[in-house]
């Protein structure tokens, strides 16, 4: 564990009296603290302080800007000591807050016994950097950023301080379009998928052909609800004679490709017509 | 806090705010709770009629829907509004026209035969997209080990392309200049390839989506 | 399919109902579409800008933000509209609304660097708040080791905002006057400014909308 001890060095001059400050935070609306030589935290009080901070530069700042300190000729010794009783303070109840604030109180004794150090004479004629000028830099711009956070916070945002407007779209749109196909589209998949596949050349495939096919599921779809059709009710004699021609080969394809059954119990008795499914398999 | 009787105009523009904003319609229960209930039902469906009327004439509408009261667009607007969303046509996958081609023109087929001759499986969205769209149907099974499942097209596909019959198809060619055609087609899309020979292709299957005109999307035969 | 010149009533119409109905805003190329394109940018804006003073006074007001026009409610109305829905949008922490500021004006920053302005470690939740509000984003690697992400504001950060780019963002206090600022303007205790947040939301009751402010209303934009 790290030991904290305040240095007490002899710190720049002009530090400005803490005592005159006024309270650090009020915690249910009461004064809670006082700097900086009496410093006492109530437990209570000091979970609302640090829940108050983001942080040591946080912390900091508040230091500097409640007492009015110049940014640019910090007091170490001072800011140091004050700082270091907050992260006392810290070291018992919330210990796991304080790794940052404890980087933060190692840098701040780092500067401070730095400042106490003779400056190297200045042989190269510019001058030695202040050994505060980076935690400025870090503090202004992290005050800088805080101060833009606040704004930004300001801007109404959607959800909090207005609300979107979104008026129903009638039922139309919600109609799902389909893809349009015509018949050439599907020719030309056809066409496509026979040099792809490089169908053999004596498949036949002709108009006639899609003619047997289309009346051979006409006839399954017929007999898809009925366990068998007379032979003669799957011709449509007022069509004409080609049509009963292409029914009759589209009966008899359907008979080579084993998915009807044609029978007929004796000559000139009726013909029927029966899917093939299990129960007529033989 | 407040005066008891609650500025009519006041309470319609909180009215129509919270309707223009609500994503569900809102029933009189939740509209009350606006104005802390101090506003009766009979009260709030006299603002939310005088609303109404004020609407009139307007693109949108205020309706008394079974779960509320909402705002929504009225009909005749809607083809306006299509226009930001020219959602362009889909087009099914080429798994799904080669498998649409191949039961259109040999059927019935099972899907085996269709693989057979697309020599790959076909997945079952494939043939849940075309039965989906009602263009497809079982017919039955054919008798042999694992009883395959036997498909056709129906009727709604025969109007759905405008045809009267599968004769109707677009004729195939004897094989020879067939894939002939095919080699040198390879590169032309269907599209184009329709509008060059309008041949045997019922006129007005339109694959041009033309987003305002087309009223109802339908094309007709 | 329409007239070449567009009756800008029934023009203003037809925006108001795009406007009204879409999720998004809408940018001027879009809505340009909902007149086939006949109408150039400059009329469009007249009439955008003729509907934007038609809808004053009342709680929902036509705006421009980053990605293009929208409506929205009038902040006025916020706390009315709260009564529906008891879930506010989450107010954020400092932490959060310090890492959103840093990377709004120093984009692109790692978590490295925003670690080195706040001089406190960056927890997860605070930029998961912030990637799930789709306010930023990861835009890539800074390539050095470790290759830490590099965040970005969105274009939905703008928008829910009511910003029409970063510049619109409010300036940051330049250095002069940081190192000016005096005691005074700190002088209200951390806690103190916590419950100030809080208490912004006007408390209890009422329902009158102060009716003028909403009429020339400040507006959210």
């Amino acid at each position: 564990m790290v030991e904290l001890t305040v240095i007490e060095g002899n710190a720049p001059a002009a530090e400005a009296d803490p005592a005159a400050a006024p309270g650090v935070a009020k915690v249910y609306g009461q004064l809670v603290l006082a700097f900086p030589q009496d410093l006492y935290i109530p437990p209570d009080a000091l979970e609302v302080i640090l829940e108050s901070f983001e942080g040591p530069l946080d912390l900091l700042l508040y230091l500097i800007r409640r007492h009015n300190l110049d940014v640019l000729d910090i007091p170490m010794a001072s800011l140091t000591r004050q700082y270091l009783s907050y992260v006392e303070g810290m070291r018992h109840s919330h210990l796991e807050l304080a790794a940052e604030y404890l980087l933060m109180a190692a840098l701040l004794i780092e500067i401070k016994s730095r400042m106490l150090l003779p400056k190297p004479s200045a042989e190269s004629g510019s001058e030695p950097e202040d050994p505060r000028a980076e935690l400025v830099r870090r503090l202004l711009e992290y005050e800088q950023m805080k101060l833009a956070a606040e704004r930004v916070g300001a801007i109404p945002q959607a959800g909090r301080d207005y609300t979107l407007v979104q008026v129903a779209v009638g039922e139309r749109l919600a109609v799902t379009r389909f893809p349009d196909v015509s018949p050439e589209d599907l020719r030309q998949v056809w066409v496509g998928l026979l040099s792809r596949a490089k169908m053999s050349r004596h498949h036949k495939v002709t108009r006639e052909q899609l003619s047997v096919r289309s009346h051979m599921t006409r006839i399954l779809r017929a007999l898809r609800d009925r366990a068998f059709m007379e032979f003669t009710e799957l011709f449509s004699p007022e069509r004409g004679v080609p049509e009963m021609v292409v029914t009759l080969l589209a009966i008899l394809e359907l008979g080579k490709e084993y998915l009807v059954t044609i029978t007929q119990q004796a000559a000139f008795a009726p013909i029927y017509v029966r899917v093939r499914d299990g129960s007529t398999f033989d | 806090m407040e005066a008891p009787s609650i500025d009519p105009r006041q309470a319609k523009l909180i009215l129509e705010t919270a309707l223009l904003t609500s994503a569900e319609p809102l029933p009189l229960s939740q509209l009350k709770r606006l104005f802390d209930d101090e506003l009766d039902a009979d009260t709030l469906r006299r603002l939310l009629d005088d609303l109404r009327q004020e609407w009139d004439g307007r693109g949108v509408e205020l309706v008394s829907v079974a779960s509320g009261w909402r705002f929504q667009t009225r009909p005749q607007f809607q083809h306006v509004l299509d226009r930001l969303s020219p959602q362009r046509a889909p087009r099914y996958s080429r798994a799904v026209m080669e498998t649409l081609a191949i039961i259109a023109y040999r059927q019935p087929v099972t899907r085996g035969d269709i693989e057979d001759i697309r020599g790959v499986t076909v997945s079952a969205p494939v043939l849940k997209a075309l039965e989906s769209r009602g263009w497809i149907e079982a017919l039955g099974h054919r008798e042999v080990p694992g009883r395959p499942t036997l498909f056709g097209t129906t009727q709604q596909f025969l109007d759905d392309l405008c045809l009267r019959s599968l004769e109707e198809l677009p004729p195939l060619e004897d094989m020879d200049s067939l894939l002939e055609r095919a080699a040198q087609s390879e590169s032309a899309s269907p599209a184009e390839q329709a509008q060059e020979e309008d041949g045997d292709a019922p006129a007005g299957v339109d694959v041009e989506v033309n987003s305002g005109a087309a009223g109802d999307g339908r094309s007709s035969c």
